[in-house]
């Protein structure tokens, strides 16, 4: 295919192939009971290095108490999906788990800039769409989408887009690689104890973030019966075989909102953003509210 | 031949139904396919997952069995999950779908499918089928493709005057992978009125597995255009046990409006 | 873009700067009412020689009332979209109203393979897994999407996919064009007077058609208030701004069904599939069925 | 300058809230184009469709206005439907996207907008901002973008340090359209805490359409690295009128935390 230009942004390529590979052994058709606490899905499905991917936002229905958990796990070189993180990839950053970044929305607070101004964050470029695109890429088992957003921008330059001439109408257009995240965080609001899970609500992209990634860890609102799924089929967002851990995890969203059932903490979140612009009063905040606690229990 | 009389459709849709295996996500197509399913699952693969190409995960159809309709509510009753075809289409690319179940017109010694079309031009069909519908999302994706098909000469042929689906193309190794099909997929098993194929590894050739009870290997290969290979143990199968036919005769058809019905009715 | 192979069946690309400038001022934003008869509907947005398409299938949730209104409007030319119309392909191959069609499943009877051999009927190659991400494409405004079905065989060659090399991974790659409908006829549940549609259960791509189609003509089995879809924003399938008729049409789909409101009527498919076979008793059958009444009211 | 007193965030959100038209499907980023939109919607605009990112389509926020969020369930209040991102970046491809409004760290001549970082270096940014979020969509797709920005000299530049989201890249024509870009799109106008600009059709190079009132087309352009195109005839901008103010401080944002405070507070 001829390639009429290529960004030069850090990403990798999942062969989807090898991707089937993984998927035909390690993701479970069977039927069973995938409820364990926190700490344990982080220690079984987060290691170093993973690149790790986090649905809708930090103000809304995000995964925040597993974040909180990887932090406190101490895990290390991430490379974390900001999109929506406003306030995860600050938090992990400060942590020390992060080698990098896929940019969407950088994140709040100047902390996060400075360090990525100091080259301790790496970041490629990219946009909330495309980097939702590409979770739909992975999600489809396709090595790339086709989208005319990046066209005649930096932000294509230094992404891991392509452009190439469309074989059908002969104009540019951009292709942008599938992703597959080693780990898929998502929050949901109702789940069954195998993980058919049901989100509500206007969202980012919770089916394809399961589906794109290698394991999915859903933290939930609320448990279930199987029974109660299938009275309602169509209220399933995540069908059980994506997902590896399920975790209890009420107000599992806080300082965020879960839609119909918490607000935001917006007292919480003009603490954070105070004292995301220095490095001493973020480290006190992660003493307070990530280390100092157990678990999200 | 048997104690019990049963018809071909009967035979075929045990044999089908024994290859599915428990626990396992199993694209379900259309007619035949969905009777061996509802019959696997009560039999030895309760934990087996249906899908459909219309959107339903995990079915639990209810019988008796309704014929002609995939997406109606009696097929998709308690599913786990009611999504659409892209999603459906997406999850089999993934590698998520074992096993997939099909019909087919004719197949080849390779193992590639024609649902298409009878004659050696294309412009000018000896005669037009309905095309592929699903079948060849199935048999490019599905990590192992059960092929149900009437056993007639006709059907066996050298080669598919048009190929809807990809089997093992040429049969020359790598083949699939090289035109860009996913690593590791293909036809899995031949479940016919008489016997039961494989494909060999080495050559991905057709390989007779296993004859019906009372039949020889000569029963089965005389009926064929071209010879497959021959198993070095070809096993002896098993006619539909009462327990098969019971389910199948008093709970899925009672109408037999799809398994048929025996010379004894 | 290097293609390594590319399909010879007819069919047409929509050069998405012309669907947008077509989408720019032919949908209309505000919300006006668009309650008509299924015989304005069809007079206003069905044209000789048009690309029809229909969601779901004959058995389910088709919108078969509005295909008898189209036959009995004798449009002439059209080339239909025949995935799992089993039935109306052949109702409109009989009716006089066909072209051709991209299969998909070419549809039940004898008569309409006769008449593919004859000539008298066009057919382009895909599969119902590629005729409905074609509409996907469509939908999303790409010209094209990737897929790796299609590839290594005959239904290719037949089809307009091409296969080029994949610049991610090196591997062919099949593509299929974006189809841009003239006209998407989708059965629907509920909707209110300005095209606000659910549909329930299972289902192909209700959406997909609607956003792909130039035009979108709904029916629908219920006219529910505009205050009730607000109340339940999750349930809208189709967003108004994507249709532009809504027909009144309960038990629309018979003789298929529509979930959790009616079944099929397994003895008219009889009947249908009787008739199938002869050109005569076709004939009489669309006189019975069709010519003979005035609309589906 | 006026007789009420008025702050410049109040004054971007009313000029913000002006340009969007009744009966159109408006895309609404984050902040302060939330306002605006809510403004609009109660006064001049009722039938305008908000649409956001995360999915809700024809939400009617609310108020008193939550802040930070778009995808909580004030902000979504009584959508006609909660889709998903895919599927709205989606309708703007397929141009179902009226409008779309945005805010931006730099702009120049040519309206190309960055947010992602200031400097010569990209591996050695001076500074480094958020990044596209959904800036770079919006530009692509909406018909028509409405920038917001606060009139500052180091914000109005001759070329912006990194192309976040394409303007009309170079100002040749029909640029936008060699790389790929959607027909006929671009950015539309930029309202300013001081003056409103256009693009011109030939050159595409901004042109200043209006001043606020009170202030003179150099009061404008001085605060501006590039000198713009003047309009033959500069409209004199309208402050806040009192019945915007009374909408902005009774019932979208009492608390004044994003429209701010004034002098007189």
């Amino acid at each position: 295919m001829d390639v009429l230009q290529a960004g030069i942004g850090e990403f990798s390529v999942t062969d989807p192939d090898d991707l089937r590979a993984f998927m035909r052994t390690e993701k479970r058709r069977a039927m069973v009971d995938k409820v364990m606490p926190e700490a344990e899905a982080v220690r079984r499905y987060v290691k170093d290095g993973d690149y790790v991917s986090f649905d809708f936002s930090s103000f809304t229905r995000g995964p925040a108490s597993l974040v909180r958990e990887i932090i406190r796990q101490r895990r290390r070189d991430l490379w974390f999906a900001a999109k929506f993180t406003l306030m995860e990839t600050t938090l992990l950053a400060v942590g020390g788990c992060l080698r990098g970044v896929d940019v969407g929305f950088l994140g709040l607070g100047q902390l996060i800039g400075k360090w990525v101004q100091d080259g301790r964050i790496k970041v490629t470029e990219w946009t909330n769409g495309t980097l939702t695109l590409r979770h739909l890429a992975g999600a489809m088992g396709v090595p790339f989408l086709p989208t005319r957003n990046l066209l005649a921008t930096d932000t294509l330059t230094y992404s891991g887009a392509k452009v190439v001439q469309d074989p059908f109408t002969g104009k540019p257009i951009a292709l942008v690689p599938a992703v597959n995240p080693d780990v898929g965080l998502v929050h949901v609001h109702q789940c069954d104890i195998y993980g058919n899970a049901r989100c509500f609500g206007p969202g980012v992209s919770p089916l394809e973030t399961a589906m794109a990634s290698k394991r999915t860890i859903i933290s939930t609102e609320e448990i279930i019966t199987t029974d109660e799924i299938r009275k309602e089929p169509s209220k399933t967002t995540i069908p059980y075989y994506m997902v590896d851990a399920v975790v209890y995890a009420p107000f599992g969203c806080l300082p965020g909102g879960t839609q119909g059932i918490y607000e935001m903490d917006i007292p919480h979140f003009l603490e954070f953003m105070g004292a995301s612009r220095d490095e001493q009063k973020m480290a006190a905040y992660l003493d307070k509210y990530v280390y100092s606690v157990a678990s999200h229990e | 031949m048997s104690d019990v009389e049963f018809s071909e459709s009967e035979f075929m849709i045990c044999q089908c139904a024994r290859l599915i295996q428990d626990g396992t996500l199993v694209f379900i197509g259309y007619g035949m396919p969905q009777i061996a399913a509802i019959l696997a699952q009560r039999l030895h693969a309760p934990r087996m997952v249906q899908v459909y190409e219309f959107g339903a995960v995990g079915a639990l159809p209810e019988t008796p069995f309704v014929r002609f309709t995939m997406g109606g509510p009696r097929n998709c009753y308690r599913s786990l999950a009611w999504t659409s075809m892209n999603t459906i289409f997406a999850q089999a690319q993934l590698g998520m779908v074992d096993m997939g179940v099909l019909g087919a017109t004719q197949i080849d010694r390779f193992g590639n499918l024609n649902s298409t079309m009878l004659g050696a031009d294309y412009h000018r069909p000896g005669k037009r089928f309905p095309g592929s519908g699903g079948a060849n999302e199935v048999l490019t994706q599905c990590w192992q493709t059960v092929i149900v098909i009437k056993h007639e000469r006709r059907r066996f042929v050298e080669k598919v005057d048009f190929v809807t689906s990809p089997g093992y193309l040429d049969g020359t190794p790598g083949a699939r992978e090289r035109a860009g099909l996913p690593r590791d997929t293909g036809p899995w098993r031949v479940a016919t009125s008489k016997a039961l194929y494989g494909f060999d590894d080495q050559t991905k050739q057709m390989i007779l597995l296993g004859v019906l009870r009372g039949l020889s290997v000569d029963d089965a290969i005389k009926e064929m255009e071209f010879t497959p290979l021959i198993a070095e143990r070809v096993e002896e199968l098993s006619p539909p046990t009462p327990e098969e036919l019971r389910i199948l005769r008093e709970e899925i058809d009672p109408d037999r409006a799809i398994i048929g019905k025996t010379a004894a009715d």
